[in-house]
C-alpha cells in the first residue's frame, strides 16, 4: 500500500515553475530517492508535502487522506517529519531540548498546567525527557544531551535533526540532504542509521546527492528534472536509464 | 607614590572640610526647605521652564534680603517631565527624603491630580500651578492652586462675546487634558449665556498643519474662532486662519500669554485677543491698580536674570512660593500652621490677581483676575 | 464655502504634509535597505534640520546658505551617528541596533533641547506670506516650495541610485549583501552613506517644514512616527512605496480631519495603517 | 533523570534569595517611602517586562504598543471601582481577562505579520487605544485623568502605606516570575523557544506556531493588565499619558537591556531603567542627554543585555574548568 502519493502536483512561482506535473507514491516501510540536478526542485516537493508551501494545484495524499491545504503542524501531526538541507536546529536550546521539542504534539499539558506545575505536568515532562534521550541514544548523541545545540560539530547537527524528528514518532520520515558536508566515514554512519530508521518500520524518503548513499540503500528512486519526473525505478534501472544519463547522471557515472 | 596618596587625602578631606563649614555656617539657624515640582522637559516644558527659572529667581532674592526671618530658603526642584509616575516618585522623594516643609507645583493638571491622595495622606500643604477646576473643587485640605482656573477665562471670554453680539462661536482645542477642559467649559457656560456653539474641532500637540479643521470651520456661520491650547499650536491656527482669509475674530486661551506666540505667528497675531493675568500688560494698567508695581518688578528681575520676558506661568510660581513664604514667616516651620496661614490669606497680590482664600476657596481668585488682551504691532495692549 | 473646494482645501493640505512624511519615510527606507535597521532617529534629523537652519538665519546668514550648511552639519551628524554607534557593533541583533537608535534619538533631543531651549522657533517663509487661490482652496507660497523641493529631491534620489556609481553600490548592497561584497563593494561604507543621505534628506524635509509648522527640540517625535507608518503602509525597502505611503498618509489624513473627526485624526492614521496591514501584510508595494 | 530535566538546579536558590532580599530591603532602607515608592514601581514594571520578554524574547515577537494593555488594565479597574463602586478584587479579574481577551482579538490578525511590519501594527494598536482613552471622557472620568481610585485591602486589613503595597506588588511580580519561570522550562516553551530559533522546523515538528504567539501574546497582555491594576489602585489617580507610546518604548528597552530570553534579565532590565531617571535628578536638564547617552553605552558594550553578558563572563570563567554534565542512572 502507498502510505504517501502525490497526483499531478504542480507549484510555479510567478512565471517559474518549479514542480511540474508530478506524480509518484511511496510504498509503505520502503526506502525511495528523489534525485535531480541542483535547483530541480526536490526541496521544493518537500516543501509541498510538509505544507510550508501550497502546490498550484495537485494532490498529496497521506495515508489514504489528502492532505493539501492542511496546515504544516496539522501534517506533522499526522505522522510526517522532516529534516532540512540547511540544518535548523533551535540553537538556543540543549541537545535534550532541542528532541523534547519533537516531541511536543504526543504531550497534552497546556499553558495552564505548565503555569501550575500540575502532576500530571511532572509526569509528563519526565516521560518526555526519557523518550527524547532514547531518540538520542538511537543516533549515538546520548552523552551529548546536555550541551547546547550550536556547540555541536556539523555532522553531529545533522543526526540530531534526524533524533529530533524521530521523537514525534513519524510515521514516515522525510531527509533533505542529510550527507551534505559529511564526510566518507560519516556517510556511512548515516546510511546505517537510515537503515536503522526503516527497520523501525518507519518509510524514509531521501533527497540527496552521494549518489553512493542512494544506490547503497535506496529501493526505489524518482528522477526529476526542471519538476518534471524523468525516470522512476529500482537503483539499477535507473543506473542504466539512458535519459537519466544524458540528463543528469553524466558519462563519468557510467564509468563508475 | 605618597605624594599621590596625599593628594587623594585631600580629596576626601575637602568635601568633609566643606561639609562641617557649610554645617557650622547653618547653624546659626535652621535651614527652611521647600520643594517644587514642575515639568521641565517634555511636552509641557514651556509651563515648567518659567516656573522653575522664577523660583530660582525669588529664591536668590528673598537670601539676598536675609531669608525668612534670617533662615535660608531652599528651594529643591525637581522635574516632573509632565508624567504621572515620574512626579510621585518626585513628591516621596520631597517628602520623605529631602523633608520639605511645604510643595510648589506641579505644572500640569493631571500630575497634581495625580499627588492629591499622596499629599492628603502625608499632611503637607501643596500650592498647584495647574489649571483644572478639580485640583480645588471639591475642596482638599492640603491642596490649593494659584492659575486663574480655566472656568473663570472662559467666563471671562464669554462676557467679551456678549459685549460684541456675538452668538454663534467655533471652538477649535488641542488635544491635550488643556485643550479638552478649556473645550468643556466652553460647552457648557457658552449655552448658559446663549451663545451657540457651531463646531467642535481638534488638532494634536504637534499637528503640523490645521487647514483642514479650519476649513471645517470656515463652512459654518460661526461668527469667532474660539482656540484652546498652547505654543505652537494656537499660532499655527492664527497663520493657517490668515492663509484661509478667515476674517473672523479669533479669541485665544491665556495658554498663548508668553511672546513666542506673537514671534510664532508673526503677522497673523495682528488682532487676536485673549483673556490673560494683568502680567503682560503691566505697563498699561493705571498706576491705581495694586499689582501694578509687583508685577513691573517681576517683570523687570525676570528680564534683568534671564534675557527673556516674563510670563504668566511663571507668575504662578511666583504666587506660590510668595504664598508659602508669607505663610512660613507667620508660622514657622509647621506644615499644619502653614497650611492654616495660607487658607487664612486675604487680599494677597499676587500676579496672578488679588488672593482671597478661604476654607472653601482654595483658589482665592475671581474672574477679575482676568483682562482682556489683545496683540497690535507685535505687542500685548490692555483692551478698554 | 462649497464641499468640493473644501475637498480641495483638505488634497491640497495632505499633499504637502504628505511630501514630508514621503521625504522621512524615504530617510527610513534608505537606512533599512543597506542595514536592516528601523532608525528611530530619523525625525530627530528632521528637528535638526530646522533648527541648525533657524540658528544659522538668525545670525544673519542669507536663508539659502543657512539651508545649506544645516544640511551639511546634519549629514556630518549622520555620519558621526553610524561611525560611533552603529559601526563598532558587529553582528549585533536587529533589535539592539534599534534600541540604540532610540538611545540616540533621546540623546539628540536632549541635546537640542539644552541648545535651543523648549520653545518653539520658526524660519522665516522662503518667499513671503501671500496666499493666492487656486480652485477656490488657498495656499501658501511655502506650500509649492514644500512640493517642489520634495520632488526635486525625490528626482534627484533617483538619478543617483540609477546613474551614480556609489548610488549603484548602495542599490546593489541593498539587493544582496553578500553579492555586493564579492564583487567588492564594501557594504559597510555602504551603510554609512545610508546614513549620511537619509541624514541629508531629514534635514532637507525639517527646513522646509520649519517655515509651516516651526521647529522645536521634540518635533521629531511624532513625525519620525508618521514617517514610519508611511515607510510600512508603502510597504519597508521600496522607494516607490515610501513615496507612495507619504502621500496616502498626508492626503487620508487631511480627508479624515476635514470629514470625520479632528480629535481623532491621529486615530484615523493609525487604523489606515493596521488596514493597510491586514489587507496587505507587507504593505502596498512591499516585497511579497 | 530528573536532574535534566532542570537546567539550572541553582534556579530555586536563585529565587529563595532574590525573596529573602526583597523582604529584607525595607529594613535597609530604613523603612524611608520614597525609596519602597521606587521600588513599587519597580516591582510594577517588573511584571509587564517579564510578560513582554516572555513575548520577544521566547516567542520571538515584537510588541511596540504594550502600554496599551497597562492602560487598558488600569482603566478597566480604575472604573470598575471608582464609578461603579466594585471591590478591587472583583476588579483584578475582570481587568486581566478584558486585557487578556483585547489582546487576543487584536492578536488574531496582527500576529500574521512579520518583524518590523508586526512592530508598527502594535504600534498603531497602542496609539490608537491611547487616543481613545484620551478622548473618551464620558467613559474615562475626564481628559484629564480618572480621579479617586481606592485603595486596596485585604478582608479588613488596608494596604494603606507603601509598604504594605511593597508587599503586595512584590508578592505578585514574584508569583508572575515563577510562573514565567514554570512556562518556559514546559513543552509551551520549549514551544516558544522553537519557534524563535527556526519557525519553520518547529512546524514541521507539528507545533502550533501560530496558536502559541497568540497564547503568549495574550498571557504578556493578561501580566500587563495585572499591572495596570497595581498601578491604577497605588496612584488613586490615573491620566492616559503614562499609557502613551513613550512607556511603550521604554518597556521595549528594558526587555531589551535587560536581557532577551531571560526572566532575571526582565527584572534587571525594569529595575536599571527605572531607577536611573531617579538618579539622573542631580543632573536636572541634562538628565536625559545622560540616560539617551547610557542606553547606547550600555547596548554598544552589552549587545546581549546586561543579564546575558554577565553570564556569559561567568561561563567562560567555568568553562576553563570543564565539568562533565552528563548524568544517567
Amino acid at each position: 500500500m502507498a502510505i504517501l502519493e502525490a497526483v499531478n502536483l504542480k507549484k510555479s512561482f510567478g512565471g517559474v515553475v518549479a514542480v511540474d506535473n508530478l506524480s509518484f507514491s511511496v510504498e509503505t516501510g520502503q526506502i525511495k530517492s528523489i534525485i535531480g540536478p541542483n535547483g530541480a526542485g526536490k526541496t521544493t516537493v518537500y516543501n509541498l508535502i510538509t505544507g510550508l508551501l501550497p502546490p498550484t494545484s495537485g494532490l498529496i495524499r497521506f495515508n489514504g487522506q489528502t492532505i493539501t491545504g492542511l496546515k504544516t503542524h496539522t501534517i506533522a501531526s499526522l505522522g510526517l517529519a522532516r529534516t532540512f538541507q540547511n540544518v535548523r536546529l533551535f540553537e538556543n536550546m540543549t541537545v535534550l531540548e532541542n528532541v523534547m521539542v519533537g516531541c511536543h504534539q504526543r504531550m497534552g499539558s497546556g499553558l495552564f498546567s505548565a503555569i501550575c506545575r500540575l502532576p500530571k505536568f511532572r509526569r509528563e515532562e519526565k516521560q518526555t525527557a526519557a523518550v527524547a534521550l532514547e531518540k538520542l541514544a538511537l543516533v549515538g548523541l546520548a552523552d551529548q544531551s546536555q550541551r547546547p545545540a550550536f556547540s555541536l560539530p556539523f555532522a553531529q547537527q545533522r543526526t540530531l535533526e534526524i533524533a529530533r524528528a524521530l521523537a514525534a514518532e513519524p510515521r514516515m520520515i522525510l531527509l533533505d540532504e542529510p550527507a551534505a558536508g559529511l564526510n566518507s566515514h560519516e556517510t556511512v554512519q548515516l546510511g546505517k542509521l537510515i537503515l536503522k530508521i526503516r527497520q523501525m518500520g518507519l518509510t524514509v524518503l531521501l533527497v540527496e546527492h552521494d549518489m553512493e548513499l542512494v544506490m547503497d540503500i535506496s529501493e526505489e528512486i524518482l528522477v526529476i528534472n526542471y519538476g518534471k519526473k524523468i525516470a522512476e525505478g529500482k537503483p539499477a534501472e535507473i543506473q542504466d536509464n539512458q535519459e537519466v544519463i544524458k540528463a543528469y547522471l553524466g558519462e563519468d557515472f557510467k564509468g563508475r | 607614590m605618597f605624594r599621590l596618596n596625599k593628594k587623594l587625602m585631600w580629596l576626601f578631606c575637602l568635601p568633609v572640610l566643606l561639609f562641617v563649614l557649610i554645617s557650622g555656617c547653618a547653624k546659626e539657624k535652621k535651614v527652611y526647605k521647600i520643594g517644587a515640582i514642575f515639568a521641565i522637559t517634555g511636552p509641557a516644558s514651556p509651563l515648567g521652564t518659567p516656573e522653575r527659572d522664577t523660583v530660582k529667581l525669588l529664591e536668590d532674592q528673598i537670601n539676598q534680603a536675609g531669608g525668612i526671618d534670617g533662615h535660608r530658603l531652599k528651594v529643591i526642584i525637581y522635574d516632573t517631565a509632565g508624567d504621572e509616575t515620574k512626579c510621585r516618585m518626585a513628591v516621596k522623594k520631597l517628602i520623605y527624603k529631602d523633608k520639605v516643609l511645604a510643595i510648589i507645583g506641579p505644572s500640569r493638571s493631571g500630575t497634581t491630580l495625580a499627588i492629591i491622595d499622596e499629599v492628603q495622606k502625608a499632611e503637607i500643604p501643596l500650592i498647584s500651578c495647574a489649571a483644572s477646576i478639580k485640583i480645588v473643587e471639591p475642596v482638599k485640605k492640603w491642596v490649593f492652586k494659584t492659575p486663574q482656573s480655566d472656568v473663570l477665562a472662559v467666563a471671562k471670554i464669554i462676557d467679551y462675546l456678549k459685549e460684541r453680539n456675538i452668538d454663534k462661536i467655533a471652538i477649535i482645542n488641542v488635544s491635550n487634558p488643556y485643550g479638552i477642559s478649556g473645550k468643556e467649559q466652553l460647552d457648557i457656560q457658552a449655552p448658559q449665556a446663549g451663545i451657540q456653539v457651531v463646531a467642535h474641532e481638534e488638532f494634536g500637540q504637534k499637528d503640523p498643519d490645521m487647514t483642514a479643521q479650519l476649513t471645517r470651520i470656515k463652512g459654518t456661520d460661526a461668527q469667532a474662532v474660539i482656540c484652546w491650547g498652547t505654543n505652537p499650536g494656537p499660532a499655527i491656527v492664527a497663520r493657517n486662519m490668515r492663509q484661509l482669509g478667515m476674517q473672523i475674530p479669533l479669541i485665544q486661551s491665556h495658554g498663548i500669554a508668553n511672546k513666542k506666540f506673537i514671534e510664532l505667528a508673526g503677522e497673523a497675531a495682528e488682532g487676536v485677543v485673549f483673556p490673560a493675568g494683568r502680567l503682560i500688560v503691566a505697563e498699561e494698567l493705571p498706576d491705581s491698580d495694586p499689582q501694578k508695581s509687583l508685577l513691573l518688578k517681576y517683570a523687570n528681575d525676570f528680564q534683568q536674570k534671564y534675557g527673556r520676558s516674563a510670563d504668566t506661568f511663571g507668575g504662578h510660581a511666583w504666587d506660590a512660593l510668595q504664598l508659602v513664604v508669607s505663610a512660613l514667616k507667620k508660622a514657622g516651620p509647621d506644615k499644619a500652621k502653614i497650611r492654616d496661614e495660607i487658607e487664612n490669606t486675604r487680599n494677597f497680590i499676587g500676579t496672578g490677581g488679588i488672593f482671597n482664600f478661604s476654607p472653601t476657596e482654595h483658589n482665592g481668585l475671581t474672574k477679575e483676575a482676568f483682562v482682556m488682551v489683545t496683540i497690535r504691532d507685535g505687542n500685548w495692549r490692555l483692551l478698554k | 464655502m462649497t464641499t468640493y473646494s473644501q475637498v480641495v482645501q483638505y488634497v491640497i493640505t495632505g499633499i504637502t504634509i504628505g511630501g514630508i512624511y514621503a521625504l522621512i519615510a524615504l530617510g527610513f527606507t534608505i537606512i533599512y535597505n543597506t542595514t536592516g535597521i528601523i532608525n528611530f532617529a530619523q525625525g530627530e534629523f528632521v528637528m535638526l534640520g530646522g533648527m541648525i537652519a533657524v540658528s544659522l538665519a538668525t545670525t544673519g546668514l542669507p536663508l539659502l546658505c543657512a539651508a545649506l550648511l544645516s544640511v551639511l552639519l546634519v549629514t556630518a551628524v549622520g555620519l558621526l551617528f553610524e561611525r560611533l554607534a552603529i559601526h563598532p557593533l558587529k553582528g549585533a541583533s536587529i533589535i539592539t541596533l534599534i534600541i540604540i537608535t532610540i538611545g540616540a534619538s533621546i540623546f539628540l533631543k536632549g541635546v537640542a533641547m539644552l541648545i535651543w531651549g523648549k520653545d518653539a522657533v520658526r524660519l522665516p517663509s522662503f518667499s513671503g506670506d501671500k496666499p493666492f487661490h487656486i480652485l477656490g482652496a488657498t495656499i501658501l507660497p511655502q506650500h509649492l516650495w514644500i512640493l517642489g523641493i520634495t520632488l526635486s529631491v525625490m528626482l534627484l534620489l533617483h538619478l543617483f541610485f540609477e546613474y551614480t556609481i556609489l548610488g549603484k553600490a548602495m542599490r546593489a548592497s541593498a539587493a544582496n549583501r553578500l553579492a555586493a561584497t564579492l564583487v567588492g563593494i564594501n557594504v559597510r561604507k555602504m551603510a554609512m552613506c545610508s546614513f549620511a543621505l537619509s541624514a541629508a534628506i531629514g534635514a532637507v524635509a525639517g527646513i522646509i517644514i520649519s517655515p509651516v509648522t516651526f521647529s522645536s527640540y521634540d518635533v521629531g517625535t511624532m513625525l519620525g512616527l508618521k514617517g514610519f507608518c508611511a515607510a510600512i503602509i508603502g510597504g519597508l525597502g521600496s522607494s516607490p512605496g515610501a513615496i507612495l505611503g507619504g502621500f496616502l498618509l498626508g492626503i487620508l489624513e487631511s480627508l479624515g480631519a476635514g470629514f470625520l473627526s479632528s480629535s481623532y485624526k491621529d486615530a484615523t492614521a493609525f487604523c489606515i495603517l493596521l488596514t493597510v496591514l491586514f489587507l496587505r501584510p507587507r504593505g502596498i508595494l512591499g516585497r511579497p | 533523570m530528573a536532574k535534566n530535566l532542570r537546567k539550572l538546579p541553582s534556579g530555586r536558590w536563585g529565587i529563595a534569595i532574590f525573596i529573602l532580599c526583597l523582604a529584607l530591603f525595607p529594613l535597609l532602607t530604613v523603612n524611608n517611602p520614597y525609596y519602597i515608592n521606587v521600588m513599587v514601581f519597580v516591582g510594577i514594571n517588573t511584571i509587564i517586562v517579564v510578560g513582554l520578554n516572555l513575548l520577544m524574547g521566547y516567542a520571538g515577537q515584537i510588541s511596540l504598543g504594550h502600554a496599551a494593555f497597562y492602560g487598558i488594565g488600569a482603566y478597566c479597574s480604575g472604573l470598575l471601582t471608582a464609578k461603579y463602586g466594585c471591590s478591587p478584587w472583583l476588579a483584578l479579574p475582570a481587568a486581566v481577562a478584558l486585557t487578556a481577551s483585547v489582546a487576543y482579538l487584536i492578536g488574531l490578525p496582527t500576529l500574521r505579520l512579520k518583524g518590523h511590519y508586526l512592530a508598527m501594527a502594535t504600534l498603531g494598536f497602542g496609539m490608537v487605544v491611547y487616543i481613545v482613552l484620551r478622548q473618551l471622557s464620558w467613559l474615562t472620568g475626564d481628559s484629564s485623568g480618572l480621579m479617586g481610585i481606592p485603595g486596596i485591602s485585604i478582608g479588613r486589613f488596608k494596604l494603606d502605606t507603601d509598604l504594605k503595597y511593597y508587599f503586595l506588588v512584590w508578592t505578585m511580580a514574584v508569583g508572575v516570575l515563577m510562573l514565567s519561570r514554570n512556562i518556559v522550562n514546559s513543552r509551551i516553551g520549549r514551544a516558544l523557544r522553537a519557534v524563535e530559533g527556526s519557525e519553520t522546523a518547529a512546524r514541521t515538528l507539528g507545533v502550533d506556531t501560530a496558536r502559541y504567539k497568540l497564547q503568549v501574546f495574550a498571557l504578556s497582555a493578561a501580566y500587563a493588565g495585572l499591572a495596570g491594576f497595581l498601578y491604577a489602585h497605588f496612584m488613586g489617580f490615573i491620566g492616559p499619558s503614562t499609557f502613551g507610546f513613550k512607556f511603550s518604548i521604554e518597556l521595549v528597552t528594558m526587555v531589551v537591556v535587560g536581557g532577551m530570553a531571560s526572566i532575571w534579565g526582565s527584572v534587571l532590565g525594569a529595575a536599571f531603567l527605572t531607577i536611573l531617571p531617579e538618579c539622573l535628578r542631580v543632573a536636572e536638564d541634562y538628565d536625559i542627554v545622560i540616560y539617551g547617552l547610557l542606553l547606547m553605552v550600555v547596548m554598544i558594550f552589552m549587545p546581549k543585555g546586561l543579564t546575558r553578558t554577565t553570564v556569559d563572563l561567568l561561563k567562560s570563567r567555568w568553562t576553563a574548568s570543564p565539568v562533565s554534565q552528563t548524568n544517567e542512572e
